[in-house]
């Protein structure tokens, strides 16, 4: 194993815990703010790649598929939010968990009516097509490097909004105590609504980014859905500095797991089972990451204050 | 005097016998294997119910536990129809109630290991801890190669049991019909006893409970493993139905499939989860023969009934639960 | 001197740079009411909190019933014989008067784990938690769910459920917020005939009721106890006075 | 000459077909029609009822149903079409799990089960039945094709697959043919739509091949990520890779790829270029291989159908042995374990009027079995 490698791997690590940032960014902003939990958020990650893809393949434009895909996505969590969500704030755990799986089936499908039972095509746009070289002598695509930088992006403005606008001010008045900024005169309803569909753009914009280095399919948000549960659960929910780092730890651990656990078998049984045992061992690496973490934190690394 | 649940229970028990046995009469078999699926269905959601509805406790990974009950009889089966020891040079076999036994304590065992760290946790954070022990278990059995896989275990002949002719489908429905009934009735009767008692405070007020001197933890382990041995007992008699069993009996699919069928019927009530099981049942049957979008619809009916129908069909035909 | 039930000693709790709990000693002694006063914030919560075991101090003991408790759980604190009803009343909500004092009376009997014998046809444990109902009269009300009991009612069932664990000392957290004048009289009766039950470590606002009842009262502010000592005692104190009762007087 | 009698027996076999049969025949068609995978069951379930509607048979119903990609699904169907329906033959399941779940029950039930695509080795084997044919291959046929390809280009391969039975089989299947030397061999998750972790190990290993086994979305992201990752290495794969139904949304990435397969959408034969006209007349699209395969399964029935009747299991699965039909895929035969023995092909992925598909390159097989065959005794 060379070095170029392990930083080709952590490379690919950083690039996963981005993305699972975006999705876990708005799942864990959603709960902070509304206490909902929300199974139906890979479902809007669908949305925002379809949409991308269609949009795309219409006018010949990624770029525009891309804005695409945050109105889609930011529309389609609007309109959930309106006519089924707020329906569920005042509700237990086990309501929304129903509601929001029921959604999920409502979404696949609808998803297949609108666009067929086929994948869609979506490529990357011509300017980050390729790959650049690295120190040691590999290559890395561009995309990548550019998923990297478009979630560094949405973290550092996620931070500015938060700590720094009216609507963060009142994103965080809503994490401390939901009663109070009723109280403070903000329209509760509208401020949940726009919650929900900044959360739903975030979703979107992540199913579009790698909708164009993955497969566009209908049950394309679920695998992605978990992983994002497991990133916002580790880092604490209700915590976006805790997406972040639990998302960074969730995508550096898993491909590491990947990369190395084989390789580590391989010194104790042959290669072809060597290759099962670790591929095994590594598909669970970061459900047992995550037992250990919570058997020994219970609310994840970074608690919020009242969840 | 019959109180409204007691008669609308005793109807739904009577109708979930009486269906099977009229169809078989009128060569109608499919709809006995559809009876006794939703018995079996029913049973594992009975099951969760008694650490959903009583506990509180929202396991979001109860589907490992009806896969690993399925496991327990597809593996037994393969090596009691091969003749290769099992571990430690036991033998495998085809007797449903060693088969039972097995599953049940299995499903057990691990219900307690996972129990003992999940309910160190609480709210969502127990929710998505259960997933993430189901999703374990999943991937284990996905790329396990030593019991086929993804690909799963075929039970080539359904298990025996003493007396009866499991392979006929009344017969076998009948097992699965009094073991249901069993199931319910310990429910009843763990629901009424003064572990049921600690078990529902510990979900009404946790500090209330721990104030009077009984440990919530040790309640709420014992009322999850409980529940995990029920679930694994339906995981066993569903690999026999199936005569198949995989690792989709351990996807988070399967745990969704099972907290619906609780809230379908009413959540923490006695017939509930039979309930739900005949309607979802239903539902899938009857949408999957009309239309390829059946699941939209499905979907559909869902949320229709979790936003405006709460406490599910026994909600609607029974009124609201009493507690004694 | 008889050995305190309760001991308390040089306990401290942080919360960050806050010091919640700043050496605190009190002692609870047999056949006593001890009145606990302060002003809001003075950290009576956080005090009740470490003495029941929802909160672990940073420093200092805990011995109850000649045992260090310090690190056993609430429960494990409850079975000793640490009874205690709370702020905002506590109950199982969808249970009936009856089955919450049921619940104490069966966890008295250190028998949860029975699995098939209903309790309401255990006539040993009804009758029991009924006479624990009639003590504080609620006899009438024994069907209705908790949640649907008035709020005098509910301090009255939480009474009840400490008496059926026949506690060795009581903890009661503010028993007259929120009754009426009657309603507060009568509690004060009955408090005044349960100290022969046990002793009481009584935390109240309500001034009327503590120098009527209290042998000894401790003052907390800024999580110190600043002066302990008879009601007398505690009436002439100049610094009691100009912290606390001089907000009052 | 030799295709015009080509064409004259085609129209023979379309008219024998075309008449009724002595008894009336009912086929349960179980496949997958939502969720992710339906692409393929779309698939399979058109191709097979192009050819049910060319014999312009009154005699024979099909009843289709969804297993929504789920094995318990799939057997309470395969029950409900047994116990209620009352069908003859089972057939269209496309993934070998779901068929280990409704295949080895239904055959004990005295059902005939004709597959469309699904062939895992557990059932070509020792566990072969008379009941079961499968209008396919044998899961391990194109891997095979894609190991003894390799012998002929490359010396060392980088091979890679999900981390589940048909996964294994196909790198089985691969080094039971290809003879050099392996630089790594690679299991992945199942589902798993990220691949920068195997494809910097790709980079790293020296490999002058990579041969993968990746279906459905599995592929298409890892096509898509490969294209970008200034690798250059060529890739291969066994014909469902680069399949009609994928290619589209793998788009240019897959260009020049080779694949084994057992068909293509140039072959040049009457039979086939018939069903290609045909399928895209009657859907507008191009077919996939699962459309041909569930295509021949249909032709097979209706063979059988026309000279025995289902209810003498027998006389019907000899007839149905023959194989006697015009197959798009060309030499067509049973195996004695009721697996086909085909030619097999290799292609590469080419641009087409501004659409992907797939041309042929040269033969790899020549009436090729598989290795399971042995075991069987029927």
């Amino acid at each position: 194993m060379t070095v170029a490698l392990a930083l080709e791997q952590l490379l690919n690590g950083l690039q996963l815990g981005v993305m699972l940032f975006l999705m876990a960014a708005g799942l864990t902003l959603i709960f902070g703010v509304m206490g909902l939990i929300n199974l139906a958020h890979g479902s809007l990650y669908m949305v925002g790649a379809f949409a991308c893809a269609a949009t795309a393949a219409w006018t010949g434009s990624f770029w525009i598929g891309l804005v695409a895909s945050l109105i889609a996505a930011a529309a389609a969590g609007a309109i959930v939010e309106l006519v089924v969500i707020r329906r569920l704030y005042d509700r237990d755990h086990l309501d929304q968990v129903l509601a929001t799986f029921a959604l999920i089936l409502m979404f696949s499908e609808g998803m297949r009516w609108l666009f067929g039972s086929f994948p869609l095509y979506l490529d990357i746009p011509p300017l980050l097509q390729g790959a650049v070289p690295l120190p040691g002598g590999t290559e890395y695509p561009v995309y990548r490097l550019a998923i990297i930088a478009a979630g560094a992006l949405v973290a550092f403005g996620l931070y500015l909004l938060i700590s720094g606008t009216r609507l963060g001010m009142r994103i965080r008045a809503g994490e401390s105590d939901r009663e109070m900024i009723g109280a403070l005169g903000v329209d509760i309803r509208t401020l949940y609504t726009v919650v929900f569909a900044l959360g739903a753009a975030l979703a979107g914009f992540a199913g579009a980014m790698v909708g164009a280095i993955q497969s566009v399919q209908v049950g394309m948000g679920e695998p992605v859905l978990i992983l994002a549960f497991v990133v916002i659960v580790i880092g604490g929910i209700g915590s976006i500095k805790g997406a972040l780092l639990g998302a960074l730890l969730v995508g550096v651990t898993d491909t590491m797991g990947r990369f190395l656990l084989p390789k580590l078998m391989a010194l104790f049984v042959p290669p072809a089972q060597a290759g099962m045992i670790g591929g095994a061992a590594a598909s669970m690496l970061i459900y047992i990451v995550m037992a250990v973490i919570l058997a020994v934190k219970p609310r994840g690394l970074f608690p919020a204050a009242h969840a | 005097m019959l109180s409204r649940e007691n008669l609308v229970n005793l109807v739904l028990a009577a109708t979930l016998l009486a269906v099977p046995l009229a169809a078989n009469a009128l060569g109608q078999p499919f709809y006995v294997t559809l009876a006794t699926r939703i018995a079996i269905l029913a049973l594992a959601a009975t099951g969760l119910n008694l650490a959903l509805g009583l506990g509180g406790l929202v396991s979001f990974g109860h589907a490992a536990f009806f896969g690993i009950g399925g496991y327990a009889a597809g593996i037994l089966a393969t090596h009691g129809f091969s003749g290769d020891p099992l571990i430690f040079g036991l033998p495998g076999t085809n007797q449903m109630w060693v088969i039972w036994i097995v599953a049940v304590v299995v499903a057990g065992l691990v219900g307690l290991a996972i129990g003992a760290i999940s309910l160190r946790t609480s709210g969502v954070y127990f929710i998505m801890i259960t997933l993430a022990f189901a999703q374990m278990v999943y991937y284990f059995a996905v790329s396990w190669p030593a019991y086929g896989g993804e690909d799963g275990l075929s039970i080539l002949v359904r298990n025996q049991f003493p007396g009866v002719m499991t392979m006929r489908p009344l017969s076998f429905f009948l097992i699965c019909y009094v073991i249901l009934l069993i199931g319910i009735g310990l429910f009843a009767l763990i629901r009424a006893s003064r572990f049921g008692s600690a078990l529902q405070a510990a979900r009404q007020n946790e500090v209330r409970v721990a104030t009077v001197g009984i440990e919530p933890y040790r309640i709420r382990l014992t009322g999850f493993v409980i529940s995990a041995m029920m679930t694994g007992l339906a995981g066993a008699l569903f690999a026999d139905l199936n005569r198949f069993v995989s690792p989709s009996m351990l996807s988070w699919h399967m745990s969704g499939e099972l907290i619906v069928l609780i809230i379908l019927g009413g959540t923490g009530r006695l017939f509930g989860p039979l309930a739900g099981a005949a309607l979802y049942v239903a539902f899938e049957y009857a949408l999957g023969g009309l239309t390829e979008r059946w699941q939209f619809f499905l979907g559909l009916i869902l949320l229709v009934v979790v936003l405006f129908a709460r406490g599910g069909l026994l909600g609607l035909l029974a009124g609201k639960a009493r507690h004694g | 001197m008889v050995e305190p039930v309760l001991q308390i000693s040089n306990l401290v709790k942080n919360f960050g740079a806050l010091r919640a709990t700043d050496g605190v000693t009190l002692d609870l002694r047999p056949g006593e009411i001890h009145a606990l006063i302060g002003p809001n914030g003075a950290g009576k919560s956080t005090l009740i909190h470490q003495i029941c075991g929802t909160l672990r101090q940073d420093s200092g003991s805990i011995r109850f019933a000649g045992e260090d408790v310090g690190a056993l759980s609430v429960a494990g604190r409850a079975r000793l014989g640490l009874g205690r009803t709370f702020q905002v009343s506590s109950l199982a909500p969808e249970f009936s008067a009856l089955r919450n004092v049921m619940l104490a009376v069966q966890a008295r009997e250190g028998s949860s784990f029975r699995f098939f014998k209903p309790v309401m046809r255990d006539k040993g444990l009804i009758d029991t938690a009924m006479a624990m109902l009639e003590r504080v009269g609620l006899t009438a009300r024994a069907r209705i769910p908790a949640a649907e009991l008035s709020h005098g009612e509910r301090r009255q069932l939480e009474i009840a459920m400490a008496l059926a664990l026949q506690s060795r000392a009581f903890l009661l957290d503010e028993p007259m917020a929120g009754m009426g004048p009657e309603g507060s009289k009568s509690l004060t009766r009955f408090l005044d005939t349960l100290r022969k039950e046990a002793p009481i470590l009584l935390v109240e606002h309500d001034m009327d009721a503590v120098f009527a009842l209290a042998d000894r009262i401790s003052v907390l502010v800024y999580g110190r106890i600043i002066a302990t000592g008879t009601v007398e005692e505690i009436r002439r104190d100049p610094a009691v006075r100009t912290a606390y009762l001089g907000d009052h007087a | 000459m030799k295709k015009m009698l080509a064409a004259a027996t085609l129209a023979l076999s379309m008219s024998t077909s075309g008449l009724a049969f002595a008894e009336p025949l009912k086929i349960g068609m179980i496949t997958t029609l939502s969720g992710g995978g339906a692409g393929l069951g779309i698939d399979t379930r058109d191709g097979f009822m192009l050819a049910i509607k060319n014999s312009g048979n009154k005699d024979i119903t099909v009843v289709t149903e969804d297993d929504a990609q789920k094995p318990e699904l799939a057997v309470q169907i395969a029950d409900k079409m047994i116990q209620s329906d009352q069908v003859d033959i089972l057939t269209g399941i496309v993934w070998s799990n779901l068929l280990m779940a409704v295949a080895p029950s239904a055959v004990a039930q005295g059902k005939f089960y004709v597959s469309t695509n699904a062939a895992p080795a557990a059932l070509a084997g020792a566990n072969c039945n008379k009941l079961y044919f499968n209008a396919a291959y044998q899961n391990d046929n194109l891997h095979e094709a894609m190991g003894e390809y390799a012998n002929r280009a490359y010396k060392k391969m980088f091979i890679l697959a999900p981390n589940y039975p048909a996964g294994k089989d196909s790198l089985t299947g691969f080094k039971r043919y290809y003879k050099g030397e392996l630089a790594a061999e690679v299991y992945t998750q199942v589902g798993q739509t990220d691949y920068a972790a195997e494809i910097a190990q790709m980079r790293a290993s020296g490999a002058d091949g990579i041969f993968v086994f990746l279906p459905g979305g599995m592929g298409i992201a890892f096509m898509k990520q490969f294209a970008q990752s200034g690798v250059n290495i060529p890739v291969m794969g066994p014909g469902f890779s680069f399949s009609q139904d994928v290619l589209p949304a793998i788009g240019d990435a897959a260009l020049g790829a080779k694949a084994s397969g057992q068909w293509a959408p140039d072959f040049d034969n009457e039979a086939s270029k018939k069903f290609l006209a045909d399928f895209q007349k009657e859907y507008n699209r191009l077919p996939s291989i699962y459309a041909v395969q569930a295509y021949d399964a249909a032709q097979l029935i209706l063979s059988a159908a026309a000279k025995a009747s289902v209810k003498d299991a027998d006389a019907f699965g000899a007839e149905l042995k023959k194989a006697d039909i015009q197959s798009p895929r060309g030499n067509f035969k049973f195996n004695i374990n009721q697996h086909p023995i085909q030619d097999i092909y290799l292609t590469e992925v080419i641009k087409k009027d501004g659409v992907l598909t797939n041309k042929t390159v040269e033969k790899i097989f020549t009436d090729h079995g598989d290795a399971y065959a042995k075991d069987c005794k029927i």
